[in-house]
């Protein structure tokens, strides 16, 4: 794969929600309450097939546990979830996963007992087919099984994501930012058609948050997933997503363009700030002086 | 049963009560150790037996009177505590809770062996320090060393319950069994508050440990009291004080109860069913806080 | 147990033998766990001839017991008084050194009966195998004796706090109560207890409960206690037991109930193994039993007060003592009873 | 020194042994145990099957608690159903041998799933006190069914008979014991190749983290409970079959101790460790008592403290292994291996 | 201040972990009284590491120091336990917040007054909720559940408590809003500069920590790369490139423009 001409925002077919195509994922109406405590509050908001979506929001906003409420481990009292035309708010949180929802988490989940390779194959868990007899014979199909999985893990993702050389290497000893790197690839092993993920370059620097900017983009690209993403990187935001949506306590308080976004007034209040390093260091040092 | 004796029927629960209260003490060791370093001790009962083996040495022993050999064992049991904090639990530090657990049990193991090889295995009995003559509350007989287990336990819980309330090493406490490098980052002192809180559920072992010995006479398989206390601190929640006092008077009521009106061979079942159903109703026990679960 | 057998191994040893036979005795340690018997029993039936076997706990006796019938080379005694052993079609290569735990307490029974007739009962049972051997047979042997059975208790094995059992005891009033099942907690405080509520009744024991040391260290509130006893104390220097002399002289100090079982045992074992070679027979397991059964009015030395006779698998023989707490030993009560014999 | 071995396909890279020298090691273990019977004496086949029970029943619990993260103590008295359930099918309906088996392991894994319905709610410490409540609650059930358990009496069980042939003695079980536990400890081995392995792993790792990944955790929790019971039961069987006579005492809480001690000892999580582990403590007692015969020339009472001693013993194994290795003899076994692959460059 | 020199000496310092894995090599840094000076780095470069050698925190996680020393305020830290540095008045402020979850507010503050010798702030929390108003708020519920700058703001919080001279700060921007990252940084200068507090600050997000500190240090693998005063190190072109992310004329350069084939870092090669 070499350099493709990105697509801008602008001009892209999906970029924002259109009425006529099914959206990937609806959510109305979601509300979501821990005893008094009202974390989410008549969420509503579309993701369009194959577009990235970015969440963002003040901390304790919501985004967090609007995205569990979505793969299901959170259950909202009210509001509707439907994935692909379909509602799934009744459903399991395997369920979930078995129609193709994958996500990452905020703070890595890995299963520190095993290797990269095992971690990865875990995501294919939904789409396999052995079951405890096959298990313990093994000879037949479990075996036909496991390895079929890892010949598509091995060319379609560790490739893709260059995980090759730790394959074999237990997640505990990884680097932080392979940790996100494998995370990332078990959610891709889940053939996801919704990738949700929560701060992705979260602890990176600018050098690592360009490699993971690249990876969302190809799996978007290449793959043609739907890209939910949690951030608070903006600069990561503007650039690479093709529609925003921002909570403020609990409630949707924009929805738009990146740039539509960046430039409402409660947003900049309540999220934003001035935005502006330089400005923060102009700010420090007048202060200082005065 | 023919009819009901209210009389009767009153005795027998303060006789629950009473055992009830020895049991508290019991928990209140465990859920010390619990809050302060996460650790679910097994051996708890055994602790609380070799401080009533302590008392026996040095009672019977070495003649002592029971105003010389209550606090030598008291302090014994604080420095056995203190040790095995020492010993074992400390190069623990930061291992799984399940591995923790089965350090615990084979502790209990060697302690058990060790009291069995000093002392021999055969049950005796502590000398008598309580006296005999009974209490009656109203016209229901209280067994003097029940009544008196029970004011004592129930003095030592007030107290560390309110030493919770107002000091701030019981802060110290629940912060160092919550993270210890973040107590460390904030100046606590985690070794001194480990060994501090093992060495005070030390003490308060071995306290029930004589007040049980009293009782019931000593021998090296009395730590099985200790399961009981289990029962006591998973209904009351692991970390909680309170949970232990509720606790152990629950559990010592359904024991009373149960052997009274089921028969013997019911007590046990009895505080384990009602054991499963609390950890079905309420995961972590009465009074105990709920793990925050986040993703 | 170890040191009663090993003597009385020593004893035969230095008297030549059995017939020119040395005997061997071979002790293990099993911490009473029933693999553990198992494993030591192979061990030491795999790598040597064993005519005779000590078992150390009823569930061994029992595990063991179809291996022993396969073997058919071996007769096997232990510390079990089980009464389910007391059968020779099902246990044919057992049998109990004295009575087994219903026989106690029917000695018990004949003896209360004999002195109070009449009397009302509380059975206190501690909740184990051990525990609950008895109750039926008693049951049934109460009734036959016109002995009324005012409450049953049964205690968890765990239990330490007896204070709901002693309430229960007060209010049933008994004239006797016969604990069963328990070596000595919670005896004291249930007798401690008990005399603060003013209870008049009178506490009896079983075997296990008898010895003497334990109750010298419980002292003063011991004062009282009865129970029954196949064997004599170490003490005991009735004119008739010359075994118990023996016993002295080699062991300075006061020996234990067990020890004398063990003595017991031994003797039985060597007796069996005498005649049967006297008659010329093999030393396998039929034979050995065989020889066992033509005990009639045996001389134990004065191991036990009067003559035996092995009936069943049981010795079923024993007498009432009582514990003086000034004396600081247990004094015989009556005499010695011989079950099936005696009784009307 | 061996040099790494080149794999050329996905499946070779599966295998569970991989290399020539693995599989070599594999098939003289294999004939040395064919020869055993032969050479050895009733105690030695005696230890062989007590052996060969308690590893299955160890690698079951290996299966939950090492694999899986939830802590039984609960195992004796699943193997405990087992063995009342295969002895009670033998006795009562006088079924076969290895049905009453494949019964009693079938029990117990539905009293094991049974057990495991609180560990959705119940988590970590809470669930293990909660399965020691499970097995009083057997225990009793044990003692007062007497109708159906006979009580604390037990029951005896007649020698197991394949084919006719009556297999009482251990040199005669041996034949049926070894292969079971064989077959038992590759499947577990098995398992862990799969994606149900796979799943226990993840579970015992991150549980809501593996739910959201599409593991359905209740399912998972209670397939592992039931496998893992399962096992026992298998062993309980086994067990009935072997000591010929079964009581509620024979399936005492530190029985379940004493499994949960050899899955430490021997490491939790890896299949190896449920082998050495129950081999190890199984024999600790054994060696034991061959160091007081040994000592008892000079030590008049050692027997007599031999009880206790290896009460002490067994506590400090346990605290032992997890202070200074805490993978268990798998992790050492690992390293004397490595020591060879490398020798004669490194250390 | 009697001793002149600066208030940390690190020098030369090597860690291993688990006696296997070496993470530091041969490190060197400076924190003079009074300043904040930044440390940047890739991931896994080593940073905690170096502030867990510093705050004696490391042994806890099995790793060792096997190599140099560090001075703190003239005396080396060998000589302390962990707690005592901490009364000494060196602060650690641990990556990813380390708040005690299922205590208070109120009461993780009173968990850091172990910190002061004597037991009391001399302001009691006065202080604190001075700087951040919004804990003052929340100060009876419990921790756990806060947001993750309120979080942030509770650790740093905890340091103000022990009134310390060098606060060792990790990563305090870790996946706060922009706004967040804007108001924590604008305390963390106001800190410094009212209470004269020194910091070592830990960052990734490199704009915020030049805004802040008066001299910066850039680790690669265990190393220090780089380093300088701010100024100097902000017109570096590498590090504007890598840790800025301008483009040689100095304007932002688009993610969306990143090639696959990227310039490596040149003191890598
Ligand atoms: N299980 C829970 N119980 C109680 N309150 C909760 C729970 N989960 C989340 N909250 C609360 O809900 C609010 C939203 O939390 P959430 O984690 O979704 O925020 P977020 O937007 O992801 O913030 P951040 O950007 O810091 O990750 C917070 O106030 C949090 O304390
Ligand atoms: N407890 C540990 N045991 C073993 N290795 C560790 C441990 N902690 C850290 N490491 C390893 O040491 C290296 C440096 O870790 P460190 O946390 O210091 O990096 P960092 O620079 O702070 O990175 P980040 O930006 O991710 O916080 C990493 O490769 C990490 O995997
Ligand atoms: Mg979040
Ligand atoms: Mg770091």
């Amino acid at each position: 794969m070499g350099p493709q001409p990105a697509p801008r925002p602008e001009d892209a077919p999906a970029g924002a929600p259109s009425a006529a195509a099914t959206p990937s994922l609806a959510v109305a109406g979601l509300s979501l309450r821990f005893g008094g405590l009202k974390v989410l509050t008549g969420v509503s908001f579309d993701v369009a097939p194959g577009s990235i979506t970015a969440v963002i929001g003040p901390n304790g906003a919501g985004k967090t546990s609007l995205f569990n409420c979505i793969s299901g481990f959170y259950r909202p009292q009210e509001g509707t979830i439907a994935f692909e035309g379909e509602a799934i708010g009744r459903l399991h949180p395997p369920a979930r996963a078995r129609r193709g929802l994958a996500r990452t988490f905020q703070n890595i989940a890995l299963f520190r007992g095993m290797t990269v390779l095992d971690n990865i194959k875990l995501g294919r868990h939904v789409h396999m087919r052995t079951n405890l007899l096959d298990a313990l014979v093994y000879w037949g199909r479990a075996r036909r099984e496991e390895i079929e999985i890892r010949a598509e893990i091995e060319e379609r993702v560790i490739d893709f994501l260059d995980l090759n050389h730790i394959r074999h290497q237990p997640v505990a000893s990884l680097a932080y930012g392979l940790r996100k790197r494998v995370e990332l690839a078990r959610a891709l092993a889940m053939r996801p058609r919704l990738l949700m993920l929560d701060e992705p370059v979260a602890g990176m620097n600018r050098e690592e948050t360009e490699d993971m900017a690249r990876f969302i983009l190809d799996v978007k690209e290449e793959w043609g997933t739907t890209i939910l993403m949690v951030e608070h990187d903006m600069g990561l935001v503007m650039d690479i997503s093709d529609h925003v949506v921002v909570l403020n306590f609990g409630q949707v308080i924009a929805r738009g363009r990146p740039a539509e976004v960046t430039r409402n007034e409660e947003v900049i209040r309540a999220y934003l700030g001035a935005g502006d390093v330089g400005a923060l260091r102009a700010r420090i040092e007048g202060r200082e002086a005065a | 049963m023919e009819g009901f004796d209210p009389l009767f029927f009153a005795e027998v629960t303060l006789a629950g009560l009473g055992s009830g209260a020895l049991l508290a003490l019991t928990g209140l060791a465990f859920v010390l150790i619990y809050k302060a370093t996460r650790v679910v001790n097994l051996a708890i009962g055994e602790m609380l037996m070799v401080g009533a083996y302590l008392f026996f040495a040095f009672a019977a022993g070495l003649g002592l009177p029971a105003w010389g050999a209550i606090p030598l064992a008291l302090a014994g049991g604080g420095l056995l505590g203190a040790a095995i904090e020492r010993a074992i639990i400390r190069p623990m530090l930061g291992e799984s809770p399940i591995a923790i657990f089965m350090v615990t049990i084979g502790l209990g193991s060697v302690l058990v062996g060790l009291v069995e090889i000093v002392w021999s295995p055969n049950p005796t009995q502590l000398p008598d320090f309580i006296g005999a003559a009974p209490v009656f509350l109203g016209e229901a007989y209280v067994s003097r060393k029940i009544a008196v287990g029970f004011a004592v336990a129930c003095l030592v819980i007030a107290g560390f319950l309110l030493a919770f309330r107002t000091w701030r090493g019981g802060v110290a406490l629940r912060a160092t069994a919550a993270d210890q490098a973040a107590a460390y980052s904030c100046g606590i002192d985690v070794p001194a508050v480990f060994c501090a809180a093992w060495a005070l559920a030390g003490v308060a072992a071995a306290a029930a440990g004589i007040l049980v010995g009293a009782v019931g006479g000593i021998s090296p398989t009395m730590g099985v009291f200790g399961l009981s206390a289990l029962v006591v601190v998973i209904v009351g929640g692991l970390d909680s004080v309170a949970g232990a006092l509720v606790g152990g008077l629950v559990v010592g009521l359904l024991e009373a109860w149960s052997g009274t009106f089921l028969g013997g061979e019911y007590k046990i079942v009895a505080t384990f069913s009602l054991l499963l159903a609390v950890l079905v109703v309420r995961p972590y026990g009465l009074f105990g806080t709920a793990e925050i679960e986040r993703l | 147990i170890n040191d009663g057998i090993a003597d009385y191994v020593k004893i035969v040893n230095e008297a030549g033998g059995i017939q020119g036979r040395k005997v061997r005795y071979i002790p293990e340690d099993t911490g009473y766990k029933v693999d553990q018997s198992v494993a030591v029993f192979n061990k030491i039936t795999g790598s040597n001839p064993v005519s005779f076997y000590y078992s150390d706990s009823t569930g061994f006796a029992k595990t063991i017991n179809p291996e022993l019938n396969r073997k058919n080379s071996m007769i096997m005694a232990g510390a079990s008084f089980a009464s389910e052993l007391n059968n020779p079609k099902a246990y044919p290569n057992q049998f109990v050194a004295g009575p087994d735990y219903s026989e106690m307490i029917g000695v018990l029974l004949e003896y209360i009966a004999k002195t109070q007739p009449g009397a009302r009962l509380a059975l206190v049972n501690s909740d184990t195998e051990f525990g609950r051997d008895p109750v039926a047979a008693t049951e049934a042997m109460a009734a036959k004796l016109k002995l009324p059975i005012a409450v049953k208790i049964v205690t968890p094995p765990t239990s330490v706090d007896v204070s709901t059992e002693v309430l229960k005891l007060r209010r049933a009033n008994p004239d006797f109560t016969l604990f069963h099942g328990y070596i000595l907690a919670p005896l004291p405080e249930f007798m401690s207890q008990a005399k603060q509520l003013g209870l008049k009744t009178k506490f009896m024991g079983t075997f296990w409960s008898m010895d003497n040391s334990i109750w010298a260290r419980v002292g003063e509130p011991a004062d009282g206690f009865m129970g029954v006893m196949p064997y004599r104390y170490y003490y005991d220097e009735a004119p008739d037991a010359p075994m118990l002399q023996k016993i002295r002289a080699m062991r300075p100090e006061y020996q234990s109930t067990a020890y004398m079982q063990g003595f017991l045992t031994a003797m039985l074992f060597c007796e069996s193994a005498k005649r049967a070679l006297a008659a010329g027979q093999e030393l396998t397991a039929p034979n050995l039993k065989a020889a066992l059964n033509t005990l009639k009015d045996f001389d134990t030395g004065g191991i036990i007060g009067v003559p035996i006779t092995l009936s069943g698998n049981t010795i079923p023989v024993g007498r009432v003592y009582r514990y003086d707490a000034a004396a600081k030993r247990m004094i015989g009560e009556g005499d010695w009873i011989r079950l099936g014999k005696d009784a009307g | 020194m061996r040099i790494g071995a080149l794999k050329t396909s996905y499946a070779a890279d599966h295998a569970l042994f991989d290399t020539p020298v693995q599989r070599a090691w594999l098939g003289l273990g294999a004939a040395l145990l064919l020869a055993f019977p032969f050479v050895a004496d009733d105690y030695w086949l005696y230890l062989a099957c007590l052996v060969a029970i308690h590893v299955i029943a160890t690698t079951g619990l290996n299966i939950l608690t090492g694999f899986t993260g939830l802590v039984s103590l609960g195992h004796a008295a699943f193997m405990g159903v087992g063995a009342y359930t295969a002895a009670l099918m033998e006795i009562r309906l006088g079924a076969p041998f290895l049905l009453n088996l494949l019964g009693g392991g079938l029990m117990a894994a539905g009293v094991g799933v049974l057990v495991g319905l609180p560990s959705l709610r119940v988590k970590g410490l809470y669930l293990a006190i909660a399965t020691i409540a499970a097995s009083f609650i057997l225990h009793f059930v044990f003692q007062n069914w007497s109708t159906v358990t006979g009580g604390i009496a037990g029951l005896s069980v007649p020698p197991a008979r394949i084919l006719g042939i009556e297999l009482a003695r251990p040199a005669a079980l041996y034949w049926v014991i070894l292969p079971l536990a064989g077959l038992s400890v590759l499947a577990a081995a098995n398992l862990f190749r799969t994606r149900i392995g796979r799943a226990f792993i993840a579970i015992r790792d991150r549980d809501i983290s593996a739910e959201i990944l599409g593991i359905p955790l209740l399912r998972y929790k209670l397939m592992s409970f039931g496998l893992s019971a399962f096992y026992a039961g298998l062993a309980g069987g086994l067990f009935a079959y072997f000591f010929r006579s079964i009581t509620p005492e024979s399936f005492p809480l530190v029985y379940s101790i004493f499994f949960l001690a050899a899955v430490i000892v021997g490491g939790m999580g890896t299949i190896l460790g449920g082998i050495l582990g129950a081999a190890f403590m199984t024999m600790v007692p054994e060696v034991l008592k061959l160091g007081v015969g040994l000592a008892s020339p000079w030590l008049p009472n050692a027997v007599a403290i031999l009880s206790p001693v290896r009460t002490v013993v067994f506590g400090l194994l346990i605290i032992g292994f997890l202070i200074f290795e805490p993978h268990g003899l798998a992790e050492i076994w690992r390293r004397i291996r490595r020591f060879f692959h490398l020798w004669p460059f490194r250390t | 201040m009697s001793a002149p020199g600066p208030i940390l000496d690190v020098a030369n310092i090597e860690v291993i972990y688990n006696r296997t894995v070496q993470v530091l090599r041969g490190l060197s840094l400076a924190v003079p009284r009074g300043q904040v000076v930044a440390l940047l780095g890739s991931n896994g470069a080593g940073k905690s590491t170096t502030l867990k050698a510093v705050s004696r925190l490391l042994e806890i996680e099995d790793g060792a120091l096997t190599g140099g020393a560090i001075r703190f305020d003239g005396q080396d830290v060998a000589a302390f336990a962990p707690h005592a540095l901490v009364r000494r008045g060196l602060f650690h402020v641990m990556e990813g917040r380390r708040i005690f979850e299922d205590l208070s507010v109120e009461e993780n503050l009173t968990a850091a007054t172990f910190a002061r010798p004597g037991g009391r702030p001399s302001r009691g929390f006065a202080l604190v909720y001075e700087y951040f108003p919004r804990l003052f708020e929340r100060r009876s519920g419990l921790a756990g559940y806060l947001s993750g700058g309120e979080q942030q703001m509770l650790a740093i919080g905890r340091a103000l408590i022990a009134e310390p001279q060098l606060i060792l700060l990790d990563e305090p921007s870790l996946g706060l809003s922009p706004i967040l990252v804007e108001e924590i940084f604008s305390i963390i200068a106001r800190i410094n500069r009212e209470q004269g507090t020194a910091m070592l600050l830990v960052e990734q997000n490199a704009a915020v920590a030049f805004a802040v500190s008066h001299y910066a240090y850039i680790m690669e693998t265990g190393k220090i790369v780089i380093d300088g005063p701010v100024e100097r190190l902000m017109h570096d072109a590498d590090v504007r490139e890598f840790y800025l992310g301008l483009g040689a004329a100095g304007q932002g350069r688009s993610f969306r423009d990143v090639k696959h084939y990227k310039r490596r870092k040149r003191w890598l090669s």
